[in-house]
């Protein structure tokens, strides 16, 4: 247990390394690409002094390891992840602006997925072959097969179209004044606006339940046959004959060992959600940051595009961190191993 | 669920009521395709930033609403001297920045010297032609030009006056010597005017607002919006409810003609209809074969079904040239090409690559988005295809499809795009369109690079006189047209803004547009009732 | 050599027997396969099928535009008066030939590299392979696939290239796993011991093995691969027009929700059905070669 | 005189008790008929060769068969005067209360994601008498040093694969002796285990039953400790009782071919089955020889054997054994 901080320690510096090669390689990538994104940014009319004034304050025209040097030194040192051609304004400060709406509309439908998976799962695993677990699988082999943006028509046109119960897509701003996090909820929530909050929700609904549904099945299935097995298993029986109550029993002995496949199985579904989120901030015109990286990536926009893949890579990683974090806390083997 | 969403939904409701009281006064909400990326007036050139610019700042002169001729306006007079090198303007007193300083000749050459520094946005109009900019007093600016510059006064649509003080109060390091940034940073998000609105809250990709100018130094009438909120809506759908719904007054000018036709059934929803300095092309490349054979083009040119194609852009009028009629310039006896398949086949078979068609496809490259512009290239690959000619369509997204303008071998044989003057006079779009400077940008496909034409449009632009240049200017046209045949023009580019005839009035929907586009959204001659 | 092979072969088609007995006892997995033959067989003859095979290409007729379903056009028409559903069946083809394309590229990098790192374990080899994969499993796979055909050109070759890049890295991690778990088995150590050349004991020991569980995989990521490639033209990285692709068909019709619903949820519907249809086959697969969750 | 006794205090009585699963194959008629008595007090030893369905019988009475697949198909089986069969909440928690196991396998019994001391503690909670949690912690050590565990302390903090075998084992062992239940099922406890400490946890539950007068039932192959730790010995095979009586008498005399070829193999009996001892294996359970279950491999067999199953033959005043030979040879004594 002791030694658990050095295992953090050693899978972040890993995952760091891995997001350096990998912005490194995404870098040349841009750099041999025909077309030089300067002038691309400011058109033919602009003079080629200026643009090589430009291309100069960006470091274009110096070889590639350099302007990797110099980048890579501006995000470390200042956090500054370059200029973007396109809004003309800081990757930084892009980031800043769309990143946090985008977390708060992950962390939303994460929540959903390891609270709605687990409950599926537990309870069709609990009522094996029961009508109840029969519809739940059925239910779920369907969301896991439907995209999610397929889920973002059918609800737009139900219940933003027709019974009117939701706003077609959108994010209400965040007052400057109460900007803490920049999830707008959140700071909402600790900033006691309750009619900002209540507006943030509803707009975070749609958006989060298409994101979140197909992992939800996915999540119940895993969850579902991790119980099942489990059920099977002698600590069960033993449990049972030396005298646990049913109700510990199915809570504690079958819970906790079943989370361990099913916890592994949330990480994949939080990339999950990160790639998906794409298609449904676009569809429900919500402002967050795969909106923004898409227009960048569109754009060609070399820092911003590093910048996006970095960030997606970093949050990604940490969310990995987490998840393993979770399964040593669950799991004594896992923890011993790495404590070895 | 349905409880907690009727709830969240009881919230909502609440929250709006809530907001339209804590706003006070008339507001007028509209939508814009995109929120400008900046509010500096001197770096850009994109259709929402100026529709914001034209209220934030004030300029030398003004296009009038009739014919866009210039109109005191900052300037409440002016005179060039005789070799029309040199230009006096008098400017009048008293007009406050939003900050309550006063506006003075100093600003004018600030804004100018600065907008040459930077080189961005329509910098190119005065970069190499304003050699310097004299301050006679608070009150007198004089431009010293380096050649003749026909255009000047109506280019100076395009050069918004900054505040200096402020600017250079608020400048970061950068590379602009002891400019530092010259305010960039601090641009983006502030403006520096003395126009009828200023920017209380600007929040990118996302809205703008605009609040009353209370001391406007022309005044400022009660009726008009007392704050303006323009909110990014691209997609269709949302438009349509958000009007129905009357979440927004004013829609931008960009929708499809099924959204279109949708909006103008709802009630008390009217359609403005603002025609632009703009015009669609089919920008056929003069380099590539088998379009750099002149015959191929113009059989291109006959076999298009221009009715077919005013089918899907209703009330869009016919272009004939590549000069929009109302811009000072057009040639009134272009004749153009009309739709006759006998004529294309004539002219194919005088071009060398009559008999081996099949051996060239033709690449039509159009922008992703807009549904009506893949059907306008659908229908031009229909029309091809009734002489032979195969046509790929290749829809890329915006950017992408600059990219491939960069160079001559990755741009498509044709592109179908709008091209769009950026000061009122035929020169503006010629040589935005044909000139070999401007190869390499996504407004000319057609990588002309024609010596010929070079020249004269140089003659043209640096041509004091209007008459004369109105002549060399229809001289042009005629050239271009009848002999080149580099474009296919299709029609001219009429804006359509859905509104709620009930909320407000303003001139473009009572049948006065004003020629320049951006200029029908000064929301200082909007009238609230 | 030889009659030792013949040995081997005959119990490997009692064994095909038997799994194709219990797949068969499968209910689901039946229906799986019948759908996704159908679909094949939809996307091989859609030109024979489709009511207006013209329609999948170049074609116009605003007369038609944005007709509801009905008996003349079963899913309606879109905003050039196109037939919705003989669009959806060549956009099945072009997404049938996308997964393929996508797998016949990183299958077999994905399965050789982790044949090699496998085999060569715990060499300089095995672990520069590894890092290698893991570079490219540090982003979505969506945003890699974007990124990817941002670079170049948007259209069916890239994006399939663009998923490549992001899919092979699975291959990878799954090889090397079967390689590492299969060459600690008795057998194979065996032939190690009687000294059979490295490529014999891959190809003749290891990879036999390795098939059941890879092609299973294929089936599975075949739906993923479908939905993603359709998200690419979703957002007009992927196929382009006029070529139907079932994802732009869907991003086309958004912006005429709700009057002309059919022209995106009919799309969205038939994508649903072949991931539902590759999934079932890919999970009777799997219960058969008992495979745990890949 | 023995009959006496089991009219007075019968503890577990299981009549004619058939169990079947349910598997993909088709049906394994497992338990067929099993007749099982253990008396208050008394220890019984139940063996025979691996998946004879020992286990099946004992988790049966236990409550613990996973059902489906299994099945009870028939018979009954009385536990302190009440049916076990039935699932009222009074007879579950007599179950609960007063039977215990321990499984074969240490390892698979013990959560792996739970410690020593919140599984104990579990098992405290729910006993009928209210505890502090110091008398828990008590009640814990006490359990652990009865089983003679080094360092009780560190164990209850310790997750099981922080323990070896053996001591998973006690634990096990100690956990099911946390409630006093009156009888212990012990299914060979001793498995995976290696001599040494195979001797010693057997002695440890000898000596615990004496102690504190507990019924048990022991599933074993060490065939020496079920000879000196048991009072009875039932012999199954193939889900049959082969024989049964004083351990004493079995062991002196076995009868059955199936015991003797049993006995004779006694060293190498364990997982890997006789082979050396009995020629042939276990019949599949999925179509048995309709007579004798033990024919095919019997060296006495007869064509008898093959046809009818072999009924109950006293062969002394508590030795019954099932098998046509003996039959015979009775009907020749007269």
């Amino acid at each position: 247990m002791q030694s658990m901080p050095v295992f953090i320690l050693k899978r972040l510096l890993y995952g760091v390394l891995v997001l350096l090669m990998l912005s490194f390689v995404i870098f040349s990538f841009i750099r041999i690409i025909p077309g030089d994104p300067v002038r691309m940014s400011l058109g033919p009319t602009v003079s080629e002094e200026v643009v090589q004034k430009i291309r100069h304050e960006l470091y274009f025209d110096r070889p590639l390891v350099v302007q990797y040097v110099h980048w890579l030194g501006g995000v470390i040192l200042h956090g500054d992840f370059g200029q973007s051609l396109f809004t003309k304004r800081a990757v930084s400060a892009d980031i800043a602006e769309f990143l946090p709406r985008t977390i708060e509309l992950a962390l939303f439908s994460a929540i959903l997925i390891l609270v709605f998976g687990i409950l599926l799962g537990t309870i069709s695993a609990l009522f094996r072959d029961s009508w109840l677990d029969n519809s739940v699988r059925l239910l779920s082999y369907l969301g896991v097969v439907t995209p999610s943006y397929a889920f973002a028509i059918f609800f737009l046109l139900g219940f933003a179209y027709y019974w009117k119960v939701f706003p077609l897509g959108g994010m209400p701003t965040l007052p400057p004044e109460i900007r803490t996090t920049g999830m707008v909820a959140f700071d909402a929530l600790i900033h006691g606006r309750f009619a900002l909050l209540g507006n943030a929700l509803v707009h975070l609904f749609l958006p989060a339940v298409s994101l979140s549904l197909g992992s939800i099945a996915y999540q119940a299935r895993i969850h579902r046959s991790a119980m099942i097995d489990n059920i099977g298993k002698d600590y069960i029986a033993f449990a049972y004959v030396v005298g646990v109550p049913r109700r510990i029993v199915i809570l504690k002995h079958l819970m906790k060992p079943s989370f361990i496949p099913s916890l592994t199985i949330f990480g994949l579904q939080v990339a999950a959600l990160l790639g998906n989120a794409f298609l449904i901030e676009v569809m429900f015109r919500y402002p967050g940051f795969s909106q923004y990286s898409l227009r960048v990536i569109m754009a060609k926009d070399p820092y911003g595009i590093v910048a996006v893949t970095l960030v997606f890579g970093i949050v990604f990683a940490i969310s990995n961190i987490l998840i393993d974090l979770g399964i040593a806390r669950l799991d004594p083997r896992v923890r011993l191993r790495t404590t070895e | 669920m349905k409880r907690l969403a009727t709830m969240l939904v009881l919230c909502l409701t609440f929250l709006m009521v809530l907001g339209v009281v804590c706003l006070g006064g008339t507001t007028l909400r509209t939508t814009i395709t995109a929120t400008p990326e900046t509010l500096d007036p001197a770096t850009v050139i994109g259709e929402n930033d100026w529709k914001v610019a034209v209220n934030l700042y004030d300029f030398l002169v003004y296009p009038s609403s009739e014919d866009a001729s210039p109109e005191p306006s900052v300037a409440s007079s002016w005179e060039v001297s005789d070799d029309s090198l040199t230009w006096t303007f008098h400017l009048n007193k008293g007009i406050k920045f939003h900050d309550g300083s006063e506006l003075t000749a100093e600003d004018v050459k600030f804004s100018m010297d600065r907008m040459i520094a930077i080189g961005e946005g329509y910098a190119y109009f005065f970069t190499e032609r304003v050699a310097e900019t004299e301050v006679v007093d608070d009150y007198t600016v004089v431009f010293k030009l380096s050649e003749p510059f026909g255009p000047f006064l109506v280019t100076l649509y395009r050069l918004a006056i900054l505040n200096k003080d402020l600017v250079l109060a608020n400048l970061a390091d950068g590379t602009y010597g002891d400019h530092g940034d010259y305010g960039r940073g601090y641009l983006l998000s502030h403006d520096a005017g003395s126009g009828p609105y200023t920017a209380v809250d600007f929040q990118i990709r996302n809205y703008v607002k605009l609040a009353k100018f209370s001391d406007y130094w022309q005044g400022i009438s009660e009726s008009a919006p007392d704050t303006v909120i323009a909110t990014e809506v691209r997609d269709a759908a949302t438009t349509k409810m958000m009007m129905g719904s009357g979440e927004i007054d004013l829609a931008h000018g960009r929708q499809e003609m099924t959204t279109l036709n949708a909006l103008a059934a709802m009630d008390d929803i009217a359609v403005a209809s603002i025609p632009e300095m703009s015009i669609n092309f089919f920008m056929l490349n003069t380099k590539k074969p088998p379009t750099d054979d002149v015959h191929f083009r113009k059989a291109m040119a006959y076999a298009t079904d221009y009715d077919a194609m005013l089918a899907i852009y209703p009330g869009s009028p016919r272009a004939l040239g590549p000069v929009p009629p109302q811009l000072f310039g057009y040639a009134e006896d272009l004749t153009g090409y009309q739709y006759d398949l006998d004529l294309a086949r004539q002219e194919l078979a005088l071009s060398p690559y009559a008999d081996e068609l099949d051996r060239y496809p033709i690449d039509v490259s159009y922008i992703q988005g807009n549904g009506d512009t893949a059907k306008l290239c659908l229908q031009f690959a229909a029309n091809m295809a009734q002489i032979g000619i195969k046509v790929n369509l290749v829809e890329a997204p915006w950017v992408l499809f600059c990219n491939k303008e960069e160079s001559l071998d990755t741009s498509p044989h044709v592109t179908n795009l709008f091209a769009n003057a950026s000061y009122p006079e035929a020169g503006a779009i010629l040589e935005l369109k044909y000139a070999s400077w401007t190869v390499g940008g996504w407004n000319q496909n057609e990588w002309l690079q024609d010596s010929v034409f070079d020249s004269m449009l140089t003659e043209a632009l640096t041509t004091a006189d209007a008459d004369a240049r109105s002549q060399l200017y229809s001289q042009m046209q005629h050239y271009i047209v009848d002999d080149l045949c580099p474009s296919i023009y299709t029609f001219l580019s009429v804006l359509r803004p859905a509104y709620r005839s009930d909320v407000f009035r303003w001139p473009a929907g009572e049948g006065h547009p004003h020629p320049i586009a951006e200029f029908n959204f000064n929301y200082r001659f909007f009238e609230m009732l | 050599m030889r009659h030792k092979r013949d040995n081997r072969s005959r119990p490997r088609w009692e064994k095909f027997k038997r799994q194709w007995h219990k797949f068969a006892s499968n209910r689901l997995s039946l229906l799986g396969m019948g759908v996704v033959v159908l679909l094949i067989v939809l996307a091989i003859f859609a030109g024979k099928i489709a009511p207006y095979p013209d329609h999948a290409g170049l074609y116009l007729d605003f007369q038609n535009a944005n007709q509801p379903p009905s008996w003349k056009h079963f899913a309606g028409t879109d905003g050039c008066g196109r037939d919705i559903f003989s669009r959806m069946l060549f956009g099945l083809r072009v997404s049938l030939e996308i997964g393929l394309l996508v797998l016949a590229i990183s299958v077999p990098i994905g399965v050789l590299l982790g044949l090699v790192a496998g085999y060569r374990r715990n060499t300089w080899l095995d672990t520069a392979i590894m890092r290698f994969t893991d570079l490219f499993m540090a982003v979505p796979p969506l945003v890699l696939a974007l990124v990817v055909v941002a670079m170049f050109t948007p259209g069916f070759f890239f994006a399939a290239i663009g998923i490549a890049v992001a899919w092979w890295p699975w291959y990878t991690r799954l090889t090397y796993s079967l390689v590492t778990s299969l060459s600690n088995e008795m057998y194979v150590r065996y032939t190690e011991l009687t000294g059979a050349p490295l490529r014999h004991i891959i190809l003749k020991e290891i990879l036999p093995n390795a098939v059941s569980p890879i092609f299973t995989k294929m089936s599975l990521d075949m739906g993923m691969i479908i939905i993603i490639a359709s998200s690419m033209s979703f957002v007009g990285l992927g196929v382009q027009p006029p070529a139907p692709s079932l994802g732009s068909m869907v991003s086309d019709g958004i912006k005429y929700l709700p009057e002309f619903w059919w022209i995106s949820v009919f799309p969205a519907l038939f994508i649903v059905l072949i991931v539902l249809g590759f999934n079932l086959l890919g999970d009777g697969l799997r219960d058969v070669f008992a495979i745990e969750e890949i | 005189m023995r009959d006496l006794e089991k009219t007075q205090d019968t503890l577990l009585t299981v009549h004619d008790l058939s169990v079947s699963y349910r598997v993909y194959e088709g049906i394994l008629a497992v338990l067929q008929n099993v007749d099982f008595a253990v008396d208050g007090g008394q220890r019984v030893g139940l063996v025979g060769e691996a998946g004879c369905g020992k286990t099946t019988l004992l988790k049966t009475v236990a409550r613990i068969l996973a059902i489906p697949p299994a099945k009870i198909e028939e018979g009954k089986i009385r536990f302190k005067g009440r049916d076990l069969l039935d699932q009222s909440k009074v007879v579950h928690r007599l179950v609960r209360r007063d039977i215990s196991m321990v499984l074969q396998d240490p390892t698979a019994s013990l959560n792996p994601t739970l410690t020593i001391r919140s599984f104990m503690s579990d098992v405290l909670k729910a006993t009928p008498q209210r505890r502090s949690r110091k008398e828990r912690q008590q009640q814990m050590l006490k359990a652990l040093e009865q089983v003679s565990m080094p360092s009780p302390e560190r164990v209850l903090d310790s997750y099981p694969v922080q323990l070896s075998g053996g001591m998973r084992q006690r634990v096990c062992i100690a956990i099911s002796l946390l409630k006093d239940a009156d009888l212990i099922l012990a299914d060979e406890p001793t498995t995976s285990l290696d001599v040494t400490i195979e001797k010693q946890i057997l002695e440890l539950l000898n000596t615990l039953t004496v102690e504190n007068r507990k019924s048990m039932v022991l599933v074993s192959h060490a065939l020496g400790a079920v000879r000196t730790m048991t009072d009875r010995t039932y012999v199954m095979y193939a889900g049959n009782i082969t024989e049964e009586g004083r351990t004493a008498d079995i062991f002196r005399a076995p009868s059955h071919p199936y015991t003797v070829g049993l006995f004779e193999a006694t060293p190498k009996l364990s997982g890997e089955g006789v082979s050396d001892g009995i020629a042939g294996e276990l019949p599949s359970y999925l179509d048995p020889p309709a007579g004798c279950r033990f024919a095919p491999r019997c060296p006495e067999r007869m064509p008898i054997c093959d046809e009818q199953r072999p009924g109950a033959i006293r062969i002394d005043e508590d030795h019954t054994v099932y098998c046509w030979a003996r039959a015979n040879e009775t009907k020749g004594d007269q």
